[in-house]
C-alpha cells in the first residue's frame, strides 16, 4: 500500500480506476483530493473498483447528516419534546456541539400517543439516536423510536449511576429507587 | 443581501435560456436594458445625475450627488502628499426603499463592496481627471469632490447604473472659481498666499477630463455563459460576478470579481475583457449622446426636463 | 371632511380619499375600506366607492391582494414547518398549504403518513411555485391552499411575472392555453407563470401523478422559449399601461407585437403603442 | 482663513532668504524598479520569501503563521460549528464561510486609524471571496467555519491582503476542512509597462496600477481578482498571466510545507 502524502487539489485519479472515498472529490471524472494528509487505496470486494481515500492529521469534523447515529446529552425537556446537545456523530466528535430535537412522536415506535417525555428523558441523561431530518433553522430532529435507540447512561436523583432493569426503567443500585427512562438496548 | 430562493425548474429555465443566448424577456446575453439619465436632479450639490436601468419606467435607480469642500492640507495623508492634488471620496449608500431585502443591517456589507468599487474606478488618475486642477494653493488648500450614491431601486445590476450616474454626475459638475492672490501679513511682513471663492453664480468652471471617466460593464456568470445587466433572478442564480471598467478609448481602468460561489478560468477572464474593451467605448457614446441631448433640452426653455418628468416616464 | 352624499345616488367613479364622508344615512352598512364614526360612513382608503344594495366599501386603487374562497392563485414557497408550507402570495400574509390539501404521488386516497411529513421537501422546497385554489380562510385572516385537482400543484417549464393584481380579474378559469403554445396561469393575486403548454389528454393520465413533483424542465425548443418570452413582455407592458390582463388581451398583445423582435417589445414607444391598440381593440368588442 | 502663525518674538526668526541643504537626490524607487535592480535585490517577477508555521494557536481547530518579509500575519480557523453569528442565513443545504480580517494599531508606518474599519471590512470581504470556492461548503450543511485573521505587521497593501489569503488558506488546510484546492495569492504592481510581482509599501507608493490575483491551480480558476489603474487590455492579459505563473510557483511551495508539516 503506498503511503503518499497530498494536498486538497492534488489529481489522485480517474474514476475508471477508482471510486472516490474519504477526502476526495470528483470533477470531470477525476479525483482529486479534498484535505491534506496520507493516500490510501483500499481494496474493495471484487468485482468493484478499489477506494481511494485520503486521511489526515486530524479527525474530519463532524457534521450531523439525515440517518447519522449519533451520542448527546439531552439538556432541557419539556411537556412536547426533548432538548440533546448532539456530541458524536458516529465515531467522531463535534468540534462544537450541535442542537437537537427529539419530539414526542419520535420517542417510541409504539404507543406513542402514550408518551410522555418526563417518563423517558430528564436533563443530564446520556443517550444514542438517530438523525432522522435536518430539522428547522436551528436545531436536527432525532429520533429514539428503536430498540438500540435511547438513554444508555444516567444519574438517579440522588446522583448514583442506573442500571437498566427493562426497557423502560432504571435503577439506582443503592437506594434502589426505580426511575422511568426509554432505554437503549443494551449490546 | 440575501436573495430569496428560486425553484430548480426556473434556475433551470433561466440558466438553459442563457446558454441559448436567449433571456426571459428575449434579449441576448450581451445586451443592456435601457439606460435613462437625467442631470442636476439635487439643487444642493455641485454636480448631481439620476440614472435608472430597466424597462418601461421601472429598475434600479441610482443618484449621485457631488459635493466638494475645501480641505487644509497636512502632511501624512497619503493620498494627498504630493501637495498638488486635491482628492475624490466616494460613498454608496443603499436606501431600504430600492428591495425588501435592503432592510436593516443586510445592505451595510453590499454597499460598502460598492463604495470600495466606485472608489477603485474614479478616485485615481484611473478615472482620467486631471487631479492637479483640484489643488487650489499647493500644499495649503485643496478640493475634495465627494462623491455620494444613493441606490433608489433595484432590479438586478446596481454596479452599471452606479458608474452610469457617476459619470454623468460629474459631467454636471460646476466648481465655484477661486481666486488666488498673494497677501502680505502686517506684523510679519511675510507674503503668504491666500484664496478667495468668487461669490458670483455665473463664475463656474467644469471638470476637465471627466470625458475620460470609465463606464462599468458587470458580467454575471450564470453555468458556463455569462450575462450582462442581469436581473434579480439571473443574479440569484449566478455564481460569480466580474466588473471591468473601462473609459472611452476602451483603457481598462479597474476589474473586481464578486461573489464567492464559485471562480472563474484565466481565459474566461481574458474573454471578458476583451468584450468589455468593444462594449464599453460605444456605451460610453451613447450616454454622450444623451447627455449632449439634455442639454440641448435644458436649454430649450420651452420644454424643461425636468427629474419629475423623468419620474412619471409614463 | 368633505360630504359626497346629498341624498343622491353615488356614482361607481367617485373616488374618495381616507375621511372623506360617504354617507350619513344610518340605513347603509359599512364594508371593507370604510369606517364609522357617530354613525356616519368615512372612507379609510383612497379608492372608488362600491355600493351593493345597503353594503358600501371602497376599492382601493393599489391594494395588496385580498383572498376570497375559490381564488385560483400562483404562489412561492417561502418556508417549511409543521405538516405545512408557507405560500407567499403577495397578500398581506403567506397563505397556508398544509400537507392535508396536497395530493400526494402514489393515487389520490393515499393516506399520509409520518415519513411524508419528514420528507415534505420532496414535495415542495422553498423557492417552488404552486398553482392552488383558495379553500378556506383561518381566523386570523390567513387563507388556507388546497391542490387537489389536476391542473393545480407545482409549476414548472417555464417563468413568473409580477403584476397589479387588480389588472387580473377573476373568472371562471385561470388556466389559459394561447394559440401559441404557451400555457399562462393567471393568478388574481398577481402572480402569473408562463410555461410550456401542457398537453391535456396527458393531465388526466395517472401515471403522471408520479412526475408531478418534478423538478426537471422537458425540453423546450427555442420556438417555445421566443413565445414565452413574447408573452412575458405581453405581460409586462399590459401591467406598466395599466391594461386589464386576460387571455384575450395578451393575446391581443402578442399578435400586435409580432412584426417587433422579442425584445424590442420594452422599447418605451414599441410598448406605448402596443398599449393603445389594446385599449381600442378592447373597446370595440 | 489661511492667516500666518502669530508672530513669537521669543523665537529666533529664520533668516528671510536661506538655501536648503544639499542633499544627494535619492535614488528614484520606480527607476530602480524598473531597472530590475529593486532595493532587496529581487528580480521583478520573485517574490518575497515565504515562512509558514502552523499550528500556533492551540485552542483552533486550525491555524497558521506566515512570514513574508516584514509582512507577519497570524491566522486561525474555528469550525465547523454551528451557527454562532446572530441574525445569519442557516442553509440547510450549504455552510456558511466568515471571514474577519484585522490590522494591528501598529501594523503600518502610518498609523491612520481613520477609515481603517471600512477597509479591515473590505478586506473581509475580499478574503470571503477569495476563499469560498475552495471550500467545500456543501459538506457542512447547516455549520460555520470562521476565519480570523490578524496583521501583526504589513508592507505594501496588497501584498499584505494576497500574503492574509495564504495564510487563511493555509489554516484551513491545517484544520483539516474539506477544500477543492489550496488558494494562492499573488500582487503585482505596473511600473511603466512592466509588472513587477510582490511590491513592498515603499514601491507600491509608486506603482501605476496593481493586480491582486487569488488563484486555485489543479482546478485552474480564480477565486478572486482586483486590477485598479488604467491600462491597455493587452498589459492587463499579461499581468494576469504573470500573476497566475507566479501564483502556480508559490502553490508548489505551499504544498511542500503542507506535505512536509504532516
Amino acid at each position: 500500500m503506498s503511503l503518499t502524502t497530498v494536498t486538497p487539489g492534488k489529481r489522485l485519479g480517474i474514476t475508471h480506476d477508482y471510486s472516490a472515498g474519504k477526502g476526495t472529490y470528483v470533477r470531470n471524472g477525476t479525483i482529486f483530493a479534498t484535505v491534506c494528509g496520507k493516500k490510501h487505496i483500499i481494496e474493495n470486494e471484487p468485482g468493484t473498483l478499489p477506494i481511494i481515500a485520503v486521511l489526515g492529521k486530524n479527525q474530519e469534523s463532524a457534521i450531523p447528516v439525515v440517518g447519522s447515529e449519533i451520542l448527546g446529552k439531552v439538556t432541557k425537556i419539556h411537556a412536547k419534546q426533548a432538548t440533546v446537545s448532539i456530541m458524536m456523530i458516529g465515531n467522531v466528535p463535534c468540534r462544537k456541539d450541535f442542537h437537537g430535537i427529539i419530539r414526542l412522536q419520535d420517542v417510541r415506535a409504539t404507543e406513542k400517543d402514550k408518551v410522555k417525555i418526563f417518563e423517558c428523558f430528564r436533563p443530564g441523561d446520556v443517550l444514542r439516536a438517530q438523525i432522522i431530518s435536518m430539522g428547522d433553522q436551528r436545531s436536527y430532529y432525532l429520533s429514539t423510536a428503536k430498540n438500540e435507540y435511547g438513554v444508555v447512561f444516567a444519574q438517579s436523583s440522588l446522583g448514583n449511576t442506573m442500571i437498566p432493569i427493562s426497557w423502560n426503567e432504571m435503577q439506582d443500585p443503592k437506594t434502589l429507587i426505580i426511575e422511568n427512562r426509554k432505554c437503549a438496548k443494551p449490546f | 443581501m440575501s436573495f430569496s430562493p428560486i425553484s430548480i425548474s426556473e434556475t433551470d429555465y433561466i440558466s438553459k435560456g442563457i446558454e441559448k443566448n436567449f433571456r426571459l424577456d428575449g434579449r441576448e446575453n450581451l445586451m443592456y436594458r435601457d439606460f435613462t439619465v437625467v442631470t442636476g436632479v439635487v439643487s444642493q450639490t455641485y454636480g448631481s445625475a439620476r440614472c435608472r436601468l430597466g424597462h418601461l419606467g421601472k429598475g434600479s435607480d441610482v443618484l449621485v450627488g457631488i459635493k466638494a469642500e475645501i480641505a487644509n492640507w497636512t502632511p501624512g495623508d497619503p493620498e494627498t502628499e504630493a501637495g498638488d492634488i486635491g482628492k475624490i471620496v466616494c460613498n454608496v449608500e443603499i436606501s431600504p426603499i430600492a428591495a425588501q431585502f435592503f432592510v436593516g443591517r443586510s445592505s451595510e456589507e453590499f454597499a460598502l463592496e460598492l463604495s470600495h468599487l466606485l472608489t477603485r474606478a474614479i478616485s485615481g488618475p484611473q478615472s482620467g481627471l486631471d487631479f492637479k486642477q483640484l489643488c487650489i494653493i499647493p500644499k495649503q488648500a485643496y478640493w475634495v469632490l465627494y462623491v455620494d450614491a444613493l441606490v433608489l431601486g433595484y432590479d438586478g445590476n446596481l454596479i452599471d447604473p452606479l458608474l452610469y450616474a457617476t459619470r454623468a454626475a460629474f459631467s454636471d459638475l460646476l466648481l465655484p472659481k477661486v481666486i488666488v492672490e498673494s497677501v502680505l501679513d502686517e506684523d510679519t511682513k511675510v507674503e503668504h498666499q491666500a484664496f478667495e471663492i468668487l461669490d458670483d453664480p455665473s463664475a463656474v468652471q467644469t471638470l476637465n477630463g471627466w470625458e475620460n471617466i470609465p463606464l462599468a460593464a458587470t458580467f454575471y456568470i450564470v453555468g458556463k455563459r455569462y450575462v450582462i445587466d442581469c436581473s434579480v433572478d439571473e443574479e440569484a442564480i449566478s455564481s460569480a460576478r466580474v466588473t471591468v471598467t473601462a473609459n472611452q478609448n476602451g483603457e481598462i481602468c479597474s476589474v473586481q470579481k464578486g461573489n464567492f460561489k464559485t471562480g472563474l478560468s484565466p481565459s474566461l477572464l481574458g474573454e471578458i475583457l476583451t468584450i468589455s474593451k468593444k462594449l464599453l467605448p460605444s456605451l460610453v457614446l451613447s450616454q454622450n449622446a444623451k447627455l449632449e441631448q439634455l442639454n440641448l433640452a435644458k436649454s430649450d426653455s420651452s420644454a424643461p426636463e425636468t427629474s419629475f418628468t423623468f419620474l412619471n416616464f409614463f | 371632511m368633505s360630504e359626497l352624499d346629498n341624498g343622491n345616488a353615488l356614482s361607481f367613479s367617485t373616488i374618495v380619499t381616507p375621511s372623506t364622508l360617504i354617507t350619513q344615512d344610518a340605513a347603509f352598512m359599512k364594508g371593507h375600506g370604510t369606517f364609522v364614526e357617530k354613525e356616519k360612513i368615512y372612507s379609510s382608503v383612497s379608492g372608488t366607492v362600491d355600493r351593493i344594495n345597503k353594503l358600501i366599501s371602497v376599492k382601493s386603487l393599489k391594494q395588496r391582494f385580498v383572498g376570497e374562497i375559490g381564488d385560483t392563485i400562483v404562489g412561492r414557497v417561502t418556508k417549511l414547518s409543521q405538516k405545512r408550507w408557507m405560500v407567499d402570495i403577495n397578500s398581506r400574509q403567506d397563505a397556508v398549504l398544509l400537507l392535508s390539501s396536497v395530493n400526494l404521488p402514489g393515487g389520490v386516497q393515499r393516506r399520509k403518513s409520518e415519513s411524508d411529513e419528514l420528507q415534505m421537501r420532496k414535495f415542495f422546497k422553498e423557492g417552488d411555485l404552486v398553482f392552488a385554489e383558495v379553500q378556506s380562510l383561518f381566523g386570523d385572516g390567513a387563507l388556507s391552499l388546497h391542490t387537489r385537482s389536476v391542473e393545480y400543484g407545482k409549476l414548472r417549464n417555464g417563468v413568473m411575472i409580477k403584476v397589479n393584481p387588480l389588472l387580473v380579474v377573476r373568472s371562471r378559469s385561470h388556466l389559459h392555453s394561447l394559440p401559441c403554445q404557451v400555457d399562462v396561469v393567471l393568478g388574481v393575486n398577481g402572480y402569473i407563470f408562463i410555461g410550456k403548454k401542457v398537453e391535456k389528454d396527458k393531465l388526466e393520465d395517472i401515471s403522471e401523478l408520479l412526475e408531478m413533483y418534478s423538478d426537471t424542465n422537458d425540453e423546450i425548443d427555442e420556438l417555445t422559449r421566443s413565445n414565452i418570452a413574447r408573452v412575458y413582455n405581453s405581460i409586462l407592458i399590459l401591467d406598466r399601461m395599466l391594461c386589464r390582463i386576460n387571455d384575450t388581451t395578451i393575446n391581443c398583445a402578442f399578435e400586435l407585437g409580432l412584426p417587433y423582435q422579442t425584445s424590442q417589445l420594452t422599447n418605451s414607444e414599441i410598448a406605448d403603442e402596443i398599449a393603445v391598440q389594446v385599449r381600442i381593440k378592447i373597446a370595440s368588442t | 482663513m489661511f492667516s500666518s502663525r502669530a508672530f513669537d518674538n521669543r523665537l529666533v526668526n529664520v533668516p528671510e532668504q536661506s538655501i536648503p541643504p544639499f542633499l544627494e537626490e535619492p535614488k528614484s524607487i520606480k527607476d530602480s524598479v524598473i531597472n530590475n535592480s529593486r532595493l532587496d535585490g529581487r528580480d521583478q517577477v520573485t517574490p518575497r520569501l515565504l515562512f509558514i508555521k502552523t499550528g500556533l494557536v492551540d485552542k483552533a481547530h486550525g491555524s497558521a503563521y506566515l512570514e513574508q518579509g516584514k509582512i507577519k500575519i497570524s491566522c486561525a480557523v474555528y469550525g465547523p460549528r454551528p451557527v454562532v453569528k446572530a441574525g445569519a442565513v442557516i442553509s440547510a443545504t450549504t455552510g456558511n464561510l466568515e471571514c474577519e480580517f484585522s490590522f494591528s494599531s501598529f501594523s503600518s508606518s502610518w498609523r491612520t486609524v481613520k477609515q481603517r474599519d471600512t477597509e479591515e471590512k473590505e478586506i473581509s470581504q475580499i478574503l470571503t471571496q477569495a476563499l469560498g470556492p475552495s471550500i467545500c461548503l456543501h459538506m457542512f450543511p447547516k455549520s460555520s467555519i470562521d476565519v480570523y485573521v490578524t496583521v501583526i505587521e504589513s508592507d505594501g497593501r496588497l501584498a499584505t491582503i494576497a500574503a492574509a489569503i495564504k495564510c487563511a488558506t493555509i489554516a484551513l488546510v491545517d484544520a483539516s476542512i474539506d477544500m477543492f484546492d489550496v488558494v494562492t495569492c499573488v500582487s503585482a504592481s505596473l511600473f511603466n509597462n512592466s509588472w513587477v510581482i510582490d511590491c513592498t509599501q515603499a514601491e507600491e507608493n509608486e506603482e501605476d496600477s496593481s493586480i491582486l490575483l487569488s488563484y486555485m491551480v489543479s482546478s485552474q480558476e480564480i477565486t478572486n481578482v482586483i486590477q485598479t489603474g488604467k491600462t491597455s487590455i493587452e498589459l492587463s492579459q499579461n499581468g494576469l498571466n504573470l500573476c497566475v505563473d507566479v501564483g502556480s510557483k508559490i502553490y508548489q511551495a505551499m504544498c511542500q510545507y503542507l506535505s512536509k508539516s504532516l
